[in-house]
């Protein structure tokens, strides 16, 4: 009996994250959208609703609607599956965030880990996306992006290690609980800034965007996508950008935990938090120009790795030293 | 709780499915692949063994095996790619130099 | 500061490890690294030697980790820190910091810079660890390491053929005494089941003469090759073929002499097998007058220096046969310091001749005249000189003739005579040396002149430092009271030989007589005769040498022509090297000639010829074949080619056949495994 | 039993093909390329080892146009060859005709002819910075840049009532004197415009990655750009001080006060800074000739049939892209015989395969940006 | 409960391995090998090894495979789907294995392993898995740990020497 109860409260936990994550998602498309308007000095979208604020679903709605395209020469059951590899697994990966003290899905010992191990899928989608388009401009975003993630995976797995040690425990509450005097990011500068890289390039966001770098490659390996399929592109890249910024406030800047004496429940700090740190990618975009491949690569294997690595030198040092 | 039987068993069938893909299949990529496979059916017998006994050192190996399977991977599609760009071969049937 | 006796080894790692990984970025910083690295071992050898000499001494085992453990066998590595190798350890790190300060001056300049400190280093960091070792198999690594470090720099200059010859020797010669070496380790692990020294010399009371006999001789052979006795001694004169330093440092000062610590090291053993001792004293005899005989002739700077180190290396041998185990290390000690700085004069004036043509800068023939050119190196190396002749109160005098008067004393009548011989002969070349070099008019080449002068202060301090060792060097541990402070100092590491009551009474009267001497007293006739002796053998040795080649410059050229035979024998190194050519490799070559033709001819003698009879015995059958049993035949091919048909399928050449067959060979396991 | 599929079998795969190369089409539809130029690229991996332009599919065969039109018609077909800046083209061709028929033209048309020119040159350098910083990923400079060209636009607009095609000049000066409202509207730009490069530089020309997109890509010495005929900022920015506007001045560049800004190593980097002093150049230039604008009349006097005497011109102007020059020919009739037109991106165009060899695909992509070609011209 | 998960996870894993082996176009076959790695990682959970179910997931679904994609995508295999796809000793090679097969099956008939023992921890407690892995990978298995990263130095060199195209100095 326990069991069936339990699962439905799960089920309903899933449903409840889910809707609200796709919505958020969605919206975070309008907010980009405002931002960068913004930025550049104009308005961005204005005509549905007010401010433009049904843009989002309007979008949804023609998306849904436009005729979906399978290219005669694509490899159809691996072109349609394409976008849903990259979807699942950024959606996958809410199960485990701590939205607060109290409000998660389910606490695993691995968290952080499974969160990298999940995150780590999507590539998949984007290579048989890449590959099943059996378009050239495909294939080279694709291949591109397989290396690119491939490699900032390891920057990013590296440099979320500083503040594992600090923590001592890959389950996310107990990190955000380990924070409740100072945050990470106060100890563990380097890390910071090597993960905050590294998520960029993780989620093709500019200055990293060069698998779908719309000005060399058409649009990378969705170029062959329409309708609902690129939709899930896009969905997905924005879910792992909150992903990643969760993981970011989770690690560095404290979850949920409020600062000093402002009596906000920790939900809210959370979102506060999450929203900052989203802001900070979308204000990248509007800025940097777009890293070449070979520059990208260099970056991370001679400047980046070695960062990260001293900085666990240093952290274990310290670690072992005065603690 | 699963019985040890049982991981044996899954472990022995995922080893002979990647036995015979290893000596059935022609095409190179497919033999890795293969490969990987029944590596993977001896770390679900490791796996099995760690939970029959609560002992962590069939894990330690499932790690290990994973690493000699990442070496694995990364020299023999190293081998593949340049087989691949200097004679134009997929296939392993038709690469005999070990009779000379 | 013992417990830090780890860092000491440690520190030319380092050097070896920068120099030779970053070597390309160190560059002309190479010298610096590796000579600061030396410094700082020197600086924890001298903490350790303050709190030997002057607190209760002792021997303390300085555990690193353990290296091997199978079955029986258990090897550590860890350090042994007693009198003996607090003495070496002073010789090794000193003479070899300053060596390594003067090759900064000397090699500057060469293409290889890094590379020889890198070697440099590395020979620091073994001879360490074969003068701190605590057991024998470590001493063997670092035996073996100074081996290697030895070949290298003989052979550094590797694209002069000569060079990388005299390299080759070595390392050959050295791997025939290293197999007796090797040998005398198994013997010594057979016979008390340990290779550590406080467990072999626990074991050692307990064993039989001839084993103890066995071991000695074994581990000497070793010695021989390590330390140029008689009959392996040929290395050593062409390994003068490497820079000047290494000559100083490996092949004056420290790793010929590790033969010498081996042997003062194992006297426990030793003393158990008088039988070695004998043979010990008599090779190091006659290696001394033997290879002081040649040194006489040589026109090479380089070369007689060689062969007045194999000729004090058998004056230490000769020390350690008869007993004197303390004088042996006593006069290793010192000939260090001299000899080192003999060489490194030498190598002074080789730097200055550096204009000169090839063939002319290391030949004396060609020099002369130095002294006012050179000063600073002129005074050294006369100090030098002074006290390898043995004329008192220099350093060599102290050692050499307690060695003597051990002999004298110990009953070795004809060691003791051999020896004072080849003094005299000691005396006479080293001067020879001297007045041909500075003395006399100028030979140089006329272009050569005006780029003579002194070296630069890194070479000559390196000199002057050395030479004040070598004047007080003797006389600081060597006076008495007692036989010498060294003697108590040394006296818990070393064992005590058959009669050596008699032996340390003579050394004791004899230093005591030298004692009174200076004070104007008298004590013991013997004593005073035989200090006399000395002094006079070496002045007479020194006013031969002046009298020759100062005074009356005709009379070598005369002595030539009246002992031609002589003179040629000498100039040849009685024709050792070609005797080992026509003895060793010679019948080798013949024997494997032999076996080669043995091969042509009988074996394949007895092939062709059964070939042959097999041609006509199947001619005849061969009619028989055809008319009868074509059938028969015919299907025997058959048969055959059938099966290799089959069998042709085994080597496919695909993976995937070979892999089916493996299959099947688990399927067969397995089976057994079932069926069984 | 186990051989499926086997009804296409091919024993031997030797027919597999390699991981040697990619040929890849980009364009005629891409977004970098500008409009319709394809370049066929052979990529080992991303490294461009054979790049080929395929052109001509923007052509409209304007030579052979000009031979069966007049003179004075032939004006807005000019506007069709460049037409990022349109009056830069009309006074090439007017100043090339004018020569031919040998008229003076009066001092306040040179001048009003001048500062349009230059405005047609801000307004072309910004589309060129837009779309190359888009390139290479800057989106913002982007929008930016269209900001202040659609405000060049509106002045167009308020000259000659169009705003991409405008058929600004006629032979012998202008259709008639520009407003008031143009030139005052012209001053308040002058004065804002420098701010806004200053933006542009703050977003792009310190900025690491920028700087590692574009320093040492692309590279051309001045020797090679003269061999391969360069003109314009890519030939400056490989250090040759070459502009037509100095050289050989025409309409009012005589009197006024310029520099000519040259680069030093030819890069994708130096052309770029080449440009942003250009502009800040042209703004300099306006305002000289707001302040010395001369009254009287725009035109002088033009007889109602325009026949030229036989004989042949060639004349050329410094367009923002290069050198852009007619040749023309005249039987003596009222429509030329030959006109022959010297386009500035065609002749650019032939420098990329020199550039792009050996560079990434990339590189490609900020190449073409940095050489700043228009298609119209181009394919004629 | 458990044991309806395990048998779900098997069919799972059996099922898609049977497809990859059978399959012509080897990016489907990589792709039901993630599949079947993915199913491997949800056993591995049921069997109380979780970070050995991240590390499946990170190291071999998200590294291994991507890597495998990778190099198939370089390799360009369109055209070696319409080649024959099974070897000429296919069915001796069927044969042997379903024999190997049997035998197995009678091995494990025979049963005979000594009792199970309880973990020290369950599910969702700490210390849990990961502590006790990391300890016991980093005392008593250091060594072959070091060893292992040797290893994995050393085929990243070799793999990287056999792919490079030339040495270019």
């Amino acid at each position: 009996m326990g069991i069936a109860v339990e699962a439905v409260i799960a089920l309903v936990k899933i449903a409840v994250v889910l809707g609200v994550v796709s919505l958020v998602v969605a919206y975070l498309t309008y907010l980009e959208r405002k931002i960068i308007a913004h930025i550049q000095q104009r308005l961005g979208p204005m005509r549905v609703g007010w401010h433009g604020l049904l843009q989002p679903i309007a979008d949804g709605a023609k998306l849904f609607l436009k005729e979906d395209i399978i290219p005669d020469k694509a490899d159809k059951v691996v072109f349609v599956i394409a976008p849903i590899m990259v979807l699942v697994p950024a959606f996958v990966v809410y199960s485990v965030l701590p939205f607060s003290s109290t409000f998660y899905i389910t606490q695993v010992n691995i968290g952080i880990f499974f969160i990298l191990a999940v995150s780590s899928l999507g590539v998949f989608g984007i290579v048989m996306a890449g590959w099943a388009s059996n378009s050239k401009y495909s294939l080279l975003g694709a291949l591109r992006s397989a290396a690119q993630m491939l490699s900032y995976e390891i920057f990013l797995g590296f440099s979320i290690i500083g503040p594992l040690m600090l923590a001592g425990s890959l389950n996310m509450q107990k990190i955000v609980e380990a924070q409740s005097d100072v945050w990470f990011v106060f100890y563990q500068p380097l890390a910071f800034v090597v993960f905050f890289i590294a998520a960029l390039a993780e989620t093709n966001r500019v200055p990293f965007d060069l698998p779908e770098a719309e000005t060399e490659l058409v649009a990378g390996f969705h170029t062959e996508y329409s309708g609902m399929k690129f939709a899930f592109f896009f969905l997905a890249e924005y879910a792992s950008i909150m992903v990643v910024s969760t993981v970011a406030v989770t690690l560095f800047f404290g979850g949920w935990q409020g600062i000093g004496w402002i009596p906000l429940p920790g939900f809210v700090w959370y979102v506060l938090k999450l929203g900052a740190m989203i802001f900070v990618f979308i204000w990248i975009r509007a800025t940097l120009p777009r890293y070449r491949y070979d520059q990208l690569m260099r970056l991370g294997w001679k400047f980046m790795f070695p960062l990260v690595m001293a900085n666990i030198f240093l952290t274990g040092l310290v670690k072992f030293l005065f603690l | 709780m699963v019985p040890l039987t049982h991981y044996l068993a899954l472990g022995a069938i995922l080893f002979l499915i990647g036995a015979a893909g290893v000596l059935m299949r022609r095409n190179a990529i497919m033999i890795l692949l293969s490969i990987e496979l029944m590596l993977n059916s001896v770390n679900i017998t490791f796996v099995g063994f760690a939970r029959q006994w609560a002992d962590l050192t069939g894990q330690v190996f499932a790690i290990f095996v994973i690493a000699v399977a990442a070496c694995e991977a990364a020299v023999g599609l190293a081998i593949l790619i340049s087989l691949n760009r200097d004679r134009q071969m997929m296939n392993v049937d038709e690469i005999n130099l070990l009779k000379w | 500061m013992i417990r830090y006796a780890w860092l000491i080894p440690l520190f030319p790692l380092a050097g070896v490890l920068i120099n030779g990984l970053l070597g390309s970025r160190v560059r002309d910083k190479a010298g610096h690294v590796a000579s600061l690295m030396a410094g700082l071992s020197l600086l924890v050898v001298l903490g350790i030697a303050r709190e030997m000499i002057l607190g209760p001494g002792g021997s303390h085992v300085v555990p690193v980790w353990t290296w091997i453990t199978a079955g029986s066998l258990s090897v550590s590595v860890s350090f042994l820190v007693d009198p003996l190798s607090t003495i070496m350890l002073l010789v090794v790190a000193g003479v070899g910091f300053v060596i390594h300060v003067y090759s900064i001056g000397y090699m500057h300049g060469d293409p290889g810079y890094p590379r020889f400190f890198t070697y440099l280093n590395l020979f620091m960091l073994s001879m360490l660890l074969l003068v701190m070792a605590d057991n024998y198999l470590l001493m063997f690594v670092g035996w073996e390491g100074v081996g290697l470090c030895s070949y290298l720099l003989i052979g550094f200059w590797y694209e002069k053929q000569s060079a990388s010859d005299a390299g080759k020797k070595a390392f050959i010669v050295n791997r025939i005494g290293d197999a007796g070496f090797l040998l005398g380790l198994f013997l010594i692990w057979t016979l008390t089941g340990s290779l550590s020294y406080a467990e072999v010399f626990k074991a050692a009371p307990q064993l039989a003469a001839p084993a103890a006999t066995a071991i000695g001789l074994l581990l000497f052979i070793g010695a021989m090759g390590k330390s140029a006795q008689i009959p392996l001694y040929v290395w050593l004169p062409d390994a003068m073929e490497g820079p000047t330093p290494v000559s100083a440092l490996i092949h004056a000062a420290t790793m010929v002499t590790a033969g010498v610590y081996m042997v003062a090291r194992t006297s426990p053993v030793y003393v158990q097998g008088p039988g070695a001792l004998e043979v010990i004293a008599l090779v190091g005899a006659l290696t001394a007058i033997f290879s002081a005989s040649i040194g006489l002739v040589q026109n090479d700077i380089k070369r007689v220096m060689a062969y007045s180190t194999v000729s004090q290396l058998g004056f230490m041998f000769m020390a350690m046969g008869v007993g004197a185990f303390a004088s042996g290390i006593f006069h290793l000690m010192t000939h260090a310091f001299f000899k080192g700085l003999l060489f490194l004069g030498a190598g002074s004036v080789i730097h200055a001749l550096h204009h000169a043509p090839a063939a002319q800068q290391q030949d004396m023939r060609y020099m002369g005249g130095l002294r006012s050119k050179m000063p600073v190196t002129y005074w050294c190396l006369v100090a030098a000189a002074l006290a390898l002749a043995g004329v008192p109160p220099f350093a060599g005098f102290w050692s050499k003739d307690e060695i003597l008067a051990g002999a004298f004393f110990s009953g070795h009548y004809v060691v003791w005579g051999l020896g004072t011989a080849a003094a005299l002969m000691t005396a006479f070349y080293v001067f020879r040396m001297i007045f041909m070099t500075f003395h006399g008019e100028m030979r140089v080449d006329h272009h050569a002149r005006e780029h003579i002068r002194e070296s630069p202060a890194v070479m000559t301090v390196p000199l002057v430092i050395l030479a004040v060792l070598s004047v007080v060097g003797g006389v600081l541990p060597g006076f008495p009271p007692d036989a010498g402070w060294i003697h108590k100092f040394l006296a818990p590491s070393l064992a005590k030989a058959p009669g050596h009551a008699a032996l340390d009474e003579g050394v004791r009267v004899v230093k005591a007589a030298a004692q009174a001497g200076a004070q104007g007293g008298g004590h013991g006739t013997a004593g005073i005769a035989l200090i006399v002796l000395a002094i006079a053998v070496a002045l007479g040795g020194i006013a031969l040498a002046w009298r020759m080649y100062l005074r009356d410059t005709a009379a070598p050229a005369r002595l030539e022509r009246r002992f031609p035979g002589l003179y040629r024998l000498l100039l040849n190194k009685y024709y050792v090297d070609e005797i080992y050519q026509a003895c060793i490799v010679e019948p080798i070559y013949r024997l494997m000639r032999a076996l080669f033709d043995f091969d042509q001819k009988v074996v394949d003698g007895a092939v062709n010829g059964s070939s042959f009879l097999t041609v006509w015995f199947s001619r005849i059958s061969g009619i028989f074949d055809l008319r009868t049993v074509d059938g028969a035949v015919n299907g025997t091919a058959g048969v055959i080619g059938f099966f290799s048909q089959l069998f042709k399928f085994i080597q496919s050449g695909m993976v995937q056949n070979y892999l089916f067959v493996m299959l099947l060979g688990v399927f067969l396991m397995v089976s057994a495994y079932l069926f069984r | 039993m186990f051989e499926v599929e086997s009804s296409t079998r091919v024993e031997r795969s030797s027919v597999v093909p390699g991981t040697e190369e990619l040929i890849i089409n980009m364009g005629p539809q891409h977004p970098s390329t500008h409009g319709v130029l394809r370049v066929i690229l052979r990529l080992d991996g991303e490294t461009v080892k054979d790049c080929d332009c395929d052109i001509g599919f923007l052509h409209r065969g304007t030579e052979k146009i000009g031979e069966n039109i007049t003179y004075t018609m032939f004006i807005p077909y000019t506007d069709r060859l460049d037409y990022i800046a349109a009056p830069s083209s009309n006074l090439a061709w007017v100043t090339a005709v004018e020569k031919l028929f040998g008229w003076e033209i009066p001092m306040r048309a040179h001048y009003i002819r001048t500062l349009v020119a230059e405005f047609s040159r801000i307004s072309s350098h910004l589309l060129w910075l837009a779309t190359h910083a888009l390139d290479i990923g800057a989106m913002t400079v982007f929008l930016w840049c269209f900001r202040e060209r659609e405000m060049v636009l509106d002045l167009f607009e308020h000259a000659f009532g169009a705003r991409l095609t405008v058929n600004a000049f006629r032979l012998g000066g202008l259709f008639q004197d520009v407003p008031q409202k143009f030139l005052d509207l012209s001053q308040e730009f002058a004065d804002l415009f420098p701010g806004r490069i200053g933006d542009y530089e703050t977003l792009l020309t310190d900025n690491r990655i920028w700087l590692q997109r574009t320093r040492g890509v692309g590279v051309i010495s001045a020797d090679d750009a003269i061999d391969l005929s360069l003109t314009g900022p890519i030939l400056r920015g490989s250090g040759v001080r070459w502009d037509i506007r100095r050289a050989q001045p025409y309409a009012a560049y005589p009197y006024l006060d310029f520099v000519v800004p040259v680069g030093e190593n030819g890069d994708v980097y130096d052309r770029y800074l080449v440009r942003i002093e250009e502009m800040r150049q042209s703004t300099r230039i306006i305002q000289q000739c707001l302040a010395q604008l001369p009254k009287g009349p725009v035109s002088c006097k033009v007889p109602r049939t325009i026949k030229p005497p036989a004989g042949e011109v060639y004349h050329s102007i410094e367009n923002p892209k290069g050198e852009f020059g007619f040749y023309i020919v005249s039987d003596g009739s009222e429509t030329p015989y030959r006109v022959r037109i010297r386009p500035p991106s065609f002749v650019n165009l032939g420098g990329l395969k020199k550039l792009a060899l050996g560079g990434l695909v990339a590189d490609v992509v900020a190449i073409i940006g940095s050489i700043d070609i228009v298609l119209g011209e181009c394919d004629r | 409960m458990e044991l309806a998960f395990f048998y779900l996870f098997a069919a799972g894993i059996v099922g898609a391995s049977l497809l990859m082996v059978t399959r012509a176009n080897v990016i489907h076959a990589a792709l039901l090998l993630v599949l079947a790695f993915l199913f491997m990682a949800g056993l591995f959970v049921l069997a109380g090894a979780e970070f050995l179910a991240g590390v499946q997931i990170l190291i071999y679904a998200g590294g291994i495979m991507v890597l495998y994609l990778f190099s198939i995508m370089l390799m360009n295999v369109g055209v070696a789907v319409r080649l024959r796809q099974w070897h000429r000793q296919s069915v001796l090679a069927l044969a042997a294995a379903v024999l190997l097969g049997a035998e197995v099956w009678a091995v494990l008939g025979r049963g005979g392993y000594p009792g199970a023992k309880a973990w020290g921890w369950g599910l969702g407690q700490t210390p849990g898995n990961v502590e006790a892995l990391g300890e016991v990978l980093y005392t008593k298995f250091l060594f072959p740990f070091e060893v292992a990263s040797i290893l994995l130095l050393a085929a990243m060199i070799g793999a990287i020497v056999l792919a490079k195209r030339e040495i270019t100095r």
